[in-house]
């Protein structure tokens, strides 16, 4: 089972991310689950969704411990909430910032995963390109994506298109793809380096 | 359907539940005496001919109204209406005008040729009645009806009495009076005219009747002593009507005075205007409040120029000029002289103090007493003389057509049961039904509708009705003022108030019952019964 | 067909192929999706003949389906936590009046401390109100139960309330296998009411019935109420039948043969009980599990069980260490050992409290 | 408000019938075989107002109905004098829910006749003052502010009267209740605002309010059939006098109900939209006293000694009234 925690702020579609995350999953053919952390969110407030996929029915209804992946939408949250609390050895953790980690002070993090599991994505900045809102949870749930393989991208951006239909669907589904693309790029500087 | 649950009813199951059970007292319908009907001398069912009328349906009302009095169109005329004085709407806003209705039903039935009820099968008893005034006419119609034949002997050459002789044309067309008189005369009436009878009780065992009413009228002018000159003209009122009424009036001048304070003194003095006096003063001793006459004869009379000086009385007659003293009223109310003089020109003095009943026929009737003017006679209306009765102006009392007519009907009904060896019983007295009774909220406001009045030249110059009739709607208007005092008119308020439905609506004409098996005993019915036929008695337990 | 849809959309989705003719609701947290999407399926035309009604408050959203039940339609309404108890007058009332009202209470803890997250305190406090309470363990059972609630309703012509977790079913997106309208339309037959206000043949309904006659009215309430015993398993298995789906009926167990410990619970948590049971059976603990889907009437034959529990997911106050659904276990406790027993309580003892 | 001018005048339009009337003039009370939806041996006190005023309405609207009626009725006298089970007393369908969700309950009634496609059945909901005014507030402002298509009836008798004659806000100033008794200089209930229901009913906008009185059947019965022609959410407030409540005898419960129109008390009106239409005028207008004397609830105003000062309070709100419809301004009523 990989489970995904969305950390964000109110507003910022966390809830959806998450939602989308598990009907991409759901289009892969695996067996998945979403819900928010609690539904009386004010904007600004901090939020928290959850995704579980896997291969098998998924029973447990519980809020996400034990997270294989970590989605801030929000860098600001980094010292307000324990963000990274039951993340697995091997999980994955996607923020949304156009700093490098070192620069957020989360380096220390990243020193105990594998190469590559931690990445920031200026996606906010690609979703004002692509979309002129700055709404990043589609551009965050491409990356993850990217970053993490547990669902594919085409599954995403079907998603995104469901949830949103028309022009907004079609423009979140390309900035989905922007970030994969953003995300693969860096991974592959990564590799090189 | 199976019904979930057991609190899911029925309707109207409630009806098992009879709550007639919680009630202490019980509504119950009454009819009770409405004041127009305990006020008429004649003994008219006032109310209930109205509440025929109101529904337009005049012949029924008339059918019910000469059940008591066959002379209708006469007293729509002539009445005083005691009986408007007594209705209960007086209090309300102005009383019916029973007495406009009265005559339009009257000249309804005159117009329509409506006839009166058939004689009664023959009895074979014979009754004499002395007098073809208001009295012995009703009389006779009501004997009539019960099966009695029937002579009325009258001295004078026409029909009517002081009907006729007392009271002017122009207040009681000739033709009316006739008509009446002649549709009690088609009921088989014998009448002599012109034949006066000396000794009523020889008449009685003369003729071979059973028995006799005496109903004549009072036919005598009282006199007054007055000193007077030898040119002055001194004549009586009665002598004067009598005069116009026979064709020859009296030669009255162009100033007339009339003394007295009656009706009779007013329909002088407007005589006197109909033969060209250009002054008539009525002269009385008393005040206005004081005066005998209506208050309508006077106002019609001061309507056509009749004078009048309150307070006076006439100390001396001369040839065209009386003197006159004031008076004032002592304590009591009795006139007194104050010694001040006043003087009036006069070319005649005509008397109306008073009249008197020629009573001399019974002079020979054993057991027969007279006194204060009249003919003693006991409740059943007969004299001390067994099977002569009296009524009318002949015995003391109340001089009108209208209570004439009343001893008419009166006398004939103990007649009636003395020629059947029995005792007449009234029916037992009814509850009036004062205007205590009435829950006046649901009458609407109406004032009295105004009778026309013929113009006041017209009217100083010719015999022509002064006042006219009611047209039909008018007619309708004021009978449908009537409060039916006491009695259901059929409005359904108690059917309507009632919170436990236990007031039935029997249908049109039936009125109403009450189930007490829901009565609870509220009262409301009663309470809201706008005319008072309702009551509340005590349950029996 | 299958969708990856959240449970609130999944249960409006079949309430509205259920074909309600009046809707009515009072939004409260988190029930306010499932209120939200019937709405707009009336407004879109997606449900016919539908009247959906927003009210000033719970108890007015149960009153208006009060009135039309009575006036003989189906009829629907969700409230959760303190909405569900400010209605308890009409919960009862309905009850009382054998109104085949379904509900869907988004269960969620009741204030104070105000408090939006799930438990069963709701649904709880009312258990004794007459109603049929059906708890949902998962989002399919709970789109089920909603179809099935609707037949029961109008069968034994008792309200039915399913109680669906709030949040951690209610908004959570899942896979779960809608039905189809032909489907629903074979299971559930149009509504022909038991009793209905019509002129044509005038009833009076809710009379003041007074202490002669009250315990006997109540008594066939509760004996109507126990027929659901019976109904409940039929109901499922006939759902089965149609949307080839077993469904548990009354209760299911979990692992429960040569169990030593069997726990009790409902609701979306047995979930992740048997995900712990699965790991406890691994190594070699002999436990298993019963879920309670009919919470009233309860399953009497719970009552010989050997138990320790319930899993409790409701607060409680002034009683020790059990709650509202550990409180039936009095009258069984005694049988309970660490070995089952094979007790059956006396004859017509009722081990429901 | 006779529609048409009665050339009548015996006793007008003012009684429940008569005879001289056209019949289509004629109240439906005084019909022969008028419905009584409330029939005979129900349980309400000798005199009852309000067993009276269900049967003028109801009785009305079935008429303006055709028929076609559904009632919903809120708890309180009315509801448990008419179905002590196993007996009902209502020929007409009849719903009894709660004590404050009659209006709910009828909306819900009205949303499931329209959704079964049977909108010519008219719903009516009703209840006392205490259903109204207090308990029942929240549910009627929402019927309102939804228009649902529901005729409201408030059967005001001033006060709980059900469980023996407590305050409810409907009570009038200086009216002795069980909870406001006159003890002391306490004049019994408070001089307040109050709360002036028909006004809090026109405030929402809906289409038809009007108040009436039992003493008025035809003004009832003309309301009623006015509201039934009108479909939206509307309110007919009737006073109906309580013999037991206000301490009065049964045979006055119409007269009292007269007086307190008569005196200005209680204004008699209508309302289209939020704006007052029409005015039934006083016929003819009477003080306060009389109306406050006849009645035992307000006896401590008279006795030991006569508390001028209240009984001129009273008289001023009855004065504030004629003054705000005016109430003596109009054209007489009635057959003219």
């Amino acid at each position: 089972m990989f489970q995904v925690r969305i950390h964000g702020r109110g507003g910022q579609g966390a809830v959806t991310a998450a939602e989308i995350l598990s009907v991409a999953a759901f289009l892969d053919g695996h067996h998945a689950q979403a819900f928010p952390s609690f539904g009386s969110e004010r904007m600004g407030a901090p939020v928290v969704a959850f995704c579980r996929i896997d291969q098998r029915p998924i029973r447990s209804h519980d809020p996400v411990v034990a997270a294989d992946g970590i989605v801030v939408q929000d860098a600001t949250l980094l010292h307000e909430v324990d963000l990274f609390a039951g993340l697995q050895p091997d999980g994955f953790v996607l923020i949304n910032s156009a700093r490098s980690a070192e620069d957020l002070g989360v380096a220390d993090l990243a020193v105990g995963m594998p190469p590559g599991h931690l990445l920031t994505l200026p996606a906010t900045s690609l979703a004002l390109e692509r979309t002129g809102r700055a709404v990043a949870n589609t551009a965050l749930l491409g990356g993850l994506a990217a970053l993490s393989g547990v669902v594919s991208l085409a599954s995403i951006t079907e998603a995104i298109r469901r949830r949103f239909p028309g022009e907004a669907g079609r423009a979140n589904a390309a900035l989905a793809g922007d970030a994969a693309g953003y995300v693969d790029t860096l991974k592959e500087e990564l590799s090189r380096a | 359907m199976t019904k979930p649950f057991a609190i899911t009813l029925e309707v109207g199951s409630s009806l098992r539940n009879r709550t007639g059970n919680w009630r202490t007292e019980r509504p119950v319908y009454v009819e009770r005496l409405p004041p127009c009907n305990a006020g008429c001398p004649s003994g008219e069912d006032i109310q209930g001919w109205l509440y025929r009328a109101e529904e337009g349906d005049y012949e029924a009302a008339w059918r019910i109204l000469v059940e008591a009095n066959p002379l209708p169109a006469i007293m729509g005329r002539v009445c005083f209406r005691p009986c408007e004085t007594a209705c209960n709407r007086g209090q309300l806003d102005e009383a019916v005008g029973i007495n406009a209705v009265e005559r339009h039903l009257g000249d309804e039935a005159l117009r329509r040729g409506w006839r009166l009820p058939e004689a009664g099968a023959d009895t074979g008893r014979r009754v004499l009645v002395v007098g073809a005034g208001p009295c012995g006419l009703s009389a006779a119609y009501q004997l009539r009806r019960l099966g009695h034949a029937v002579t009325v002997v009258d001295a004078e050459p026409h029909p009517g009495g002081m009907m006729r002789t007392g009271i002017p044309a122009y207040r009681l067309p000739r033709q009316v009076l006739a008509a009446e008189v002649e549709r009690i005369m088609e009921l088989g009436v014998d009448l002599q005219l012109g034949t006066r009878v000396g000794d009523v009780d020889a008449a009685l065992r003369d003729g071979g009747y059973d028995a006799a009413l005496v109903a004549v009228g009072a036919q005598l002018s009282r006199r007054a002593e007055i000193p007077a000159g030898d040119t002055a003209r001194i004549i009586s009122a009665l002598s004067l009507l009598r005069s116009v009424e026979e064709g020859g009036p009296l030669e009255v001048g162009r100033k007339v005075a009339v003394y007295g304070g009656g009706d009779t003194a007013f329909d002088a003095a407007r005589t006197a205007r109909r033969l060209g006096a250009t002054d008539a003063v009525v002269v009385y001793r008393r005040t206005r409040d004081r005066a005998p006459a209506h208050d309508v004869e006077m106002e019609e009379a001061e309507a056509e120029g009749v004078q009048i000086r309150w307070l006076s009385t006439v100390r001396r007659a001369d040839g065209g000029r009386l003197v006159l003293e004031r008076m004032r009223l002592d304590d009591r109310g009795t006139p007194q002289p104050t010694g001040e003089l006043d003087e009036l020109d006069a070319d005649c003095l005509v008397l109306a103090v008073g009249q008197d009943t020629d009573l001399s026929l019974l002079d020979a009737a054993d057991g027969v007493t007279v006194s204060g003017g009249g003919v003693d006679v006991a409740a059943d209306l007969m004299t001390g003389h067994p099977g002569i009765f009296a009524g009318g102006d002949a015995v003391a009392g109340e001089r009108s057509v209208a209570t004439a007519v009343g001893h008419g009907a009166r006398a004939a009904r103990r007649i009636d049961r003395w020629l059947a060896g029995e005792v007449w019983q009234p029916p037992a007295p009814r509850e009036p039904a004062t205007f205590d009774r009435i829950n006046a909220w649901y009458y609407s406001d109406a004032p009295h509708a105004v009778r026309p009045l013929l113009d006041a030249a017209r009217r100083r110059s010719t015999f022509d009705e002064v006042v006219g009739g009611l047209d039909e709607s008018t007619a309708l208007y004021e009978a449908r003022r009537c409060l039916s005092c006491g009695n259901c008119l059929e409005c359904d308020n108690c059917y309507g108030v009632c919170p436990d439905n236990a007031v039935v609506k029997l249908g049109p004409g039936e009125r109403y019952a009450i189930n007490y098996d829901y009565c609870k005993g509220c009262g409301l019915c009663v309470a809201e019964c706008p005319c008072g036929a309702m009551a509340m008695i005590p349950e029996t337990t | 067909m299958r969708e990856q849809i959240e449970g609130s959309q999944a249960i409006a989705r079949v309430v509205g192929m259920c074909r309600p003719q009046v809707v009515c609701a009072y939004p409260i947290t988190p029930q306010t999706h499932i209120v939200e999407s019937l709405g707009l399926q009336v407004k879109r035309g997606d449900i016919t003949g539908c009247e959906f009604i927003n009210v000033e408050s719970e108890f007015a959203a149960l009153s208006v389906l009060i009135g039309a039940s009575a006036a003989g339609s189906r009829t629907y309404t969700a409230t959760a936590s303190q909405g569900l108890l400010y209605m308890t007058e009409a919960v009862y009332n309905a009850a009382g009046m054998g109104l085949p009202i379904v509900m869907t209470v988004a269960n969620r803890a009741v204030g104070a401390p105000i408090n939006i997250w799930n438990d069963h305190s709701d649904s709880m406090a009312l258990r004794d109100s007459g109603w049929v309470q059906l708890h949902a363990a998962d989002n399919q059972e709970a789109v089920d139960l909603h179809i099935q609630a609707f037949r029961l309703a109008e069968q034994l012509s008792v309200p039915v309330m399913v109680c669906v977790d709030g949040f951690a079913l209610t908004h959570a997106v899942e896979e779960i296998d809608i039905p189809g309208q032909d489907q629903v339309d074979a299971f559930l037959p149009p509504f022909v009411a038991r009793q209905r206000l019509d002129p044509a043949a005038p009833l009076t309904i809710g009379s003041m019935v007074g202490p002669d006659a009250f315990t006997e009215v109540r008594y066939l309430a509760h004996q109507r109420l126990r027929r659901a015993t019976d109904l409940v398993p039929a109901i499922a298995a006939e759902f089965a039948g149609v949307f080839g789906r077993s469904r548990p009926g009354l209760l299911e167990t979990y692992r429960a043969e040569g169990a030593e410990t069997l726990v009790v619970a409902q609701g979306s948590v047995t979930g992740t009980l048997f995900d712990v049971i699965d790991d406890l059976r691994d190594s070699g603990v002999p436990i298993g599990a019963v879920v309670v889907t009919a919470y009233r009437p309860f399953p009497a034959v719970l009552s010989p069980t050997c138990c320790r529990g319930p899993l409790e997911w409701s607060s409680w106050t002034g009683r020790w260490r059990r709650g509202p659904a550990g409180s039936w276990r009095p009258t069984s406790a005694r049988l309970c050992d660490r070995a089952p027993r094979a007790r059956r309580s006396s004859p017509g003892s009722v081990a429901d409290p | 408000m006779p529609s048409t001018p009665v050339r009548f005048y015996q006793v007008g339009s003012f009684a429940a019938g008569n005879r001289l009337l056209d019949p289509s003039l004629r109240t439906v009370q005084s019909e022969q075989g008028r419905t009584n939806s409330l029939t005979s041996g129900h349980r309400a006190c000798q005199g009852c107002g309000e067993a009276l005023g269900a049967r003028y309405v109801l009785d009305a609207a079935m008429r303006a109905s055709a028929g076609q009626l559904v009632v919903v009725n809120a708890t309180g006298c009315l509801e448990v004098f008419s179905t002590p089970y196993p007996e009902s007393s209502w020929q007409v369908p009849w719903l009894h829910s709660l004590f404050a969700n009659a209006p709910a309950a009828a909306s819900g009634v009205a949303a499931a006749l329209h959704a079964q496609g049977r909108d010519s059945v008219r719903v009516l909901a009703q209840g006392g003052d205490g259903a109204t005014f207090d308990i029942g507030l929240g549910c009627l402002s929402g019927m309102f502010e939804r228009n649902d298509d529901v005729l409201y009836v408030c059967y005001d008798n001033e006060a709980y009267m059900n469980t023996g004659v407590q305050r409810s806000a409907a009570t009038p100033p200086a009216a002795r209740t069980a909870t406001t008794e006159a003890v002391g200089p306490e004049p019994g209930n408070s001089f307040g605002r109050g709360k002036d229901m028909p006004r809090v009913a026109m405030a929402h906008g809906i289409p038809y309010v009007a108040t009436a009185t039992v003493a008025d059947l035809h003004d009832i019965e003309e309301k009623v059939t006015a509201a039934m022609a009108v479909r939206g959410a509307r309110y007919l407030h009737v006073l109906v006098p309580c013999p037991l409540g206000w301490g009065a005898p049964p045979d006055q419960t119409v007269r009292l109900a007269r007086q307190a129109k008569e005196s200005g008390l209680f204004p008699v009106f209508t309302a289209r939209d939020g704006e007052v239409t029409e005015v039934s005028p006083i016929r003819h207008r009477i003080p306060v006293d009389g109306y406050l004397r006849a009645q035992r609830r307000y006896r401590h105003l008279f006795e030991p000694e006569e508390r001028t000062e209240d009984i001129a309070r009273i008289q001023a709100m009855a004065d504030a009234n004629i003054a705000r419809y005016g109430l003596l301004d109009p054209p007489q009523r009635g057959p003219q």
